[in-house]
């Protein structure tokens, strides 16, 4: 079973079989996002109650694999209380632990981008677990599905 | 069962493909559904065109313009008797069926629906027979009506009579590509055509399993993939009843599709080439008349005898060795060798991924068959698909290994 | 010339095709202009794909799947790269040219065009960037214009601002495939873009010939066919910026294009999915990956500077051994390596014909340009046309074939 | 040079370097048709005058290759003088010695079809020498472009 285990790491097995942060909010107050991976009709729909440029709270719903739905999960815990900044730094430095650069999902601003490297730092503590797709690049989109909702949410967040 | 049964273990030795290993194990190609392997000879009919005669076609006085011309032109003739088609003009070659099916919507449904008009599709239908009609009601301001599908994964005709008041045309799947369902196209059309509503049918998995005539089916436009009945990707046939076609208005412009062209305008060419513009895929061609020509030297009926007998073992075998664990979704009898199932509360992503590490290749998702998933409840199944290659072998390795993907959550 | 020259007598090699006899003679293949040679290395690449791992993209999880959607936009990473494109998601594959110009037209044309508005073509265009607008013209009530061409084959420019008045998209062939004239593509592209004219240029001839950057061209769409650039049959490219992309709807609907579908409606997909309905040519898209490879181990520069030299020897050679009796169709410099020509009175097809039985493939006709033909006053010309595997020693076969052929009439 | 004489016949040349009832008519009382090659872009005219069900005169004039102009004025000779119904048989003999039958270039009645069968016995003369084109698959066109444009005429006429 080589790889498999990578992939199925018990952390995220652990976040598929008990979801944290499951449920939905009221829209508003809340804002709401939601993401299809058109491969496998899979969703994953993310909540955001904001206070000021704060993520006061944070609920997902939606269906799918036990790593697009673990990944939310993990997601939410990682967010749940930080600024829209931190949380932005958050989604960039877990992109690119995937390999993935924020340019490849839409128009970066290469100035900021410059920046916000500097802050390299980000811990990504239990996410880190999620590094086992990069074996498995068809399963990349099911990681990513949730963050990508979350990247949706924070510019319309930033815009209101 | 027919006397004329296949031997899939040896015909596997005609696909390359399926000597090979996955993971350390051998292969179990159960995604026929998606596409088929492909044999030797197929592969062998397109290397020989680009090694010996691969030249644009319909242009040249050469030699080797003039045999890849004729050898084209031979693969339509061989298309054209493989379906029961009356004329080889009304064989239409495209990318693939959904090409084929646009082109039915975009040249036909433009030149013959106005605001107001209704299209009934059925609830089976794959996205390339849902979406281009999506395109042209909302820019024609047309009504989508839908027939149901019962819990026996059969479409619901109760109510056919009723549906079909006022409906121009009719989209319909001959076989489920998620549940299998073997759909009696014949009685739809046959009461389509006494509204005077017209019928394109969406023969993708029915061609490359069953002996079909367009004439038996009674239907006025069919559309299918070579890459799903052993030919190459990059090819999808139209078939349309001549009256039709000729009527109907150019889709594609471009070279091969006039007969004249200035300044001020164009004549088009005559059938088929009308609906051909630019330079085809005459390799791809090629390779489906080879395809045509393996499928026909086996024979339809047997294939279909064995996928018939297959699939019934395939439903006995998940069911004795997996029990309640397992859901079959639909379909009852008439039905092809495409199986979907729910297994446990494992997402059918985290199946088809773990089958891999044996080997097994299925599909897990929603086989761009969204609208019949919601009818479902569902946002996706594992699905696997038998061909003539397959083997009980194959079917007692799936229900082995689903055993062991419960291990894991 | 640059000295990274080419030994093409060696390259020929590369090329199973070329090895070949024709009525006992070697074949001596001067069409690369209707389609290209293909080099082992491109059947290599298709045959692997349908040998080790033949599987639906963006479908399956599992192993196969995975690496055929790997290799799959892979080529498309590498078709981005031989542009010069800014973005892979800007690269959509299509069956041919003449699809990746209808895409255009439909949609970026029937979403931006009104009643009145101008289209600009030129005289040299290939009936695939003249009927799709024609069918968009008559539908729409738009004005055709046309860029008339000059004595030395070359675009009469000299009152572009006047007929760019009231243009809204100009459709503009790079390089001509009758004349060989190339095109001063980034001044007519500047000229319309100061008018808020968006820019279709038609690179079937310049993308296999030429290093091409599409930023350099300053064009809004680009579109090619593998078929002449050493690839396969069953595919082409369009490349568009994003920005008009991103606004443009869906053309084919189906498979692929989708990211959700209800009964009442659908989301399309991303970009370049979005334009891409059905099960995609893979085989083809793989093959043509490889073919840019091919190209690119070569050099681009070093192919432009053997045709421009071959082009070059062959003008020389056929008017030296030729005299009056031959008539070179356009085009003065700069031009590529096609050569259109009149000998005798001689009809071309008959030219072809006779030239055929030496092993040399020439085309005869109107090379899909009528509207060119009629202007140049001729219903046909004879076409030679050179690529990177023609020699010196191609030429002389045919000067020496050309001589022969007036005994017959 | 195989089958290359087969084609170039000296009588085809002749009628290629000499093209009979060359020239147009005024039309009406002539009555005109006109066919692509839609491959090369040749194309013959061809005028009919009729008197009642007889061609009266008729005329050729387009562009083409020698096949297609030569065969276009071989028919000119075969059919002048004749009525409609024995040119429909001369052109049907002359499809026929190219193994094509009438169907094959639109809907036959298959009881007249029949019928015709009968008197197989029209006598093709010189245009036999266009036989030669059928080991040149793509110059089959060529041969019958003016023969295609007669079926055409000949049924306008017959309608008139
Ligand atoms: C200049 C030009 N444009 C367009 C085309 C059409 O390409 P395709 O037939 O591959 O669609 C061709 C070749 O046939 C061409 O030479
Ligand atoms: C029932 C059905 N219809 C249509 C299609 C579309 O075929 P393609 O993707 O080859 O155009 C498929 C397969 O994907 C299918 O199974």
């Amino acid at each position: 079973m080589s790889g498999l285990e990578d992939l199925y790491r018990e952390i995220i097995l652990d976040h598929y079989r008990t979801p944290r942060n499951r449920g939905e909010m009221e829209c508003p107050p809340a804002h709401r996002g939601e993401g299809f991976n058109p491969l496998c009709g899979d969703d994953v729909v993310l909540y955001i109650l904001a206070d000021g440029d704060t993520i006061a709270d944070v609920k997902i719903s939606g269906n799918g694999c036990s790593i697009s739905q673990a990944s939310a999960s993990m997601m939410s815990t990682a967010i749940k209380g930080k600024t829209f900044a931190d949380a932005k730094a958050i989604n960039k430095a877990f992109k690119k632990s995937l390999s993935l650069s924020e340019e490849e999902e839409g128009e970066a601003d290469s100035a900021e981008e410059a920046e916000t490297n500097e802050d390299n730092s980000v811990d990504l503590g239990d996410l880190q677990a999620l590094q086992g797709v990069m074996k498995f690049p068809v399963r990349i989109k099911c990681a990513t599905l949730g963050w990508n909702v979350l990247s949706e949410s924070l510019e319309k967040l930033n815009l209101d | 069962m027919s006397v004329n049964t296949l031997n899939s273990a040896s015909l596997k030795a005609d696909f390359p493909l399926l000597g090979r290993q996955v993971h350390g194990k051998p292969i179990v190609y159960l995604d026929s559904a998606a596409t088929s392997q492909k044999p030797r000879a197929v592969l062998e009919a397109m290397t020989t065109y680009y090694d010996d005669y691969n030249a644009n076609v319909h242009r040249g006085a050469y030699l080797i313009a003039e045999q890849s011309t004729t050898e084209m032109e031979l693969a339509r003739q061989k298309v054209q008797h493989f379906i029961g088609a009356p004329a080889q003009e009304e064989i239409i070659f495209t990318k693939n069926a959904t090409e084929a099916l646009n082109l039915v919507v975009n040249s036909w449904g433009r030149s013959n629906l106005q605001p107001g008009d209704a299209v009934l599709l059925s609830l089976l239908e794959h996205h390339s027979n849902i979406v281009p009609w999506h395109i042209l009601a909302k820019e024609r301001d047309l009504e989508l009506r839908w027939i149901s599908v019962g819990d026996d994964g059969h479409l619901d005709l109760s109510n056919l009579d009723k549906l079909l008041d006022g409906v121009k045309v009719v989209g319909i799947s001959a076989m489920s590509n998620v549940l299998g369902t073997v759909v009696p196209v014949r009685a739809i059309a046959d009461a389509a055509h006494e509204r005077g509503a017209v019928v394109v049918c969406d023969a993708c998995q029915l061609v490359p399993h069953r002996a079909c005539d367009v004439i038996e089916l009674g239907v006025d436009f069919l559309a299918f993939s070579g890459h799903k009945m052993c030919g190459p990707t990059g090819i999808g046939v139209l078939w349309g009843r001549r009256e039709l076609l000729e009527e109907m208005p150019p889709f594609l412009g471009g070279g091969e599709m006039i007969l004249d062209v200035s300044t001020e305008g164009f004549l088009p060419n005559e059938l088929p080439w009308k609906f051909e513009a630019g330079t085809p895929p005459i390799a791809e061609t090629i390779g489906l008349g080879a395809a045509v020509d393996y499928l026909t030297d086996i024979g339809m009926e047997a294939i279909a005898d064995h996928e018939e007998s297959l699939t019934a073992y395939a439903l006995k075998t998940l069911e004795d060795r997996l029990g309640e664990s397992i859901v079959i979704h639909g379909a009852a009898h008439p039905r092809g060798g495409t199986i979907s199932f729910a297994y446990r509360d494992i997402h059918p992503h985290d199946i088809s991924q773990i089958l891999d590490q044996h080997g097994i290749c299925v599909r897990a998702g929603h086989h761009c068959a969204k609208p019949l998933m919601r009818h479902l409840g569902v946002t996706a199944t594992a699905r696997a698909s038998l061909y003539l290659y397959n083997t009980e072998s194959d079917i007692d390795c799936l229900a082995y290994a689903l055993n062991e993907t419960a291990a894991f959550f």
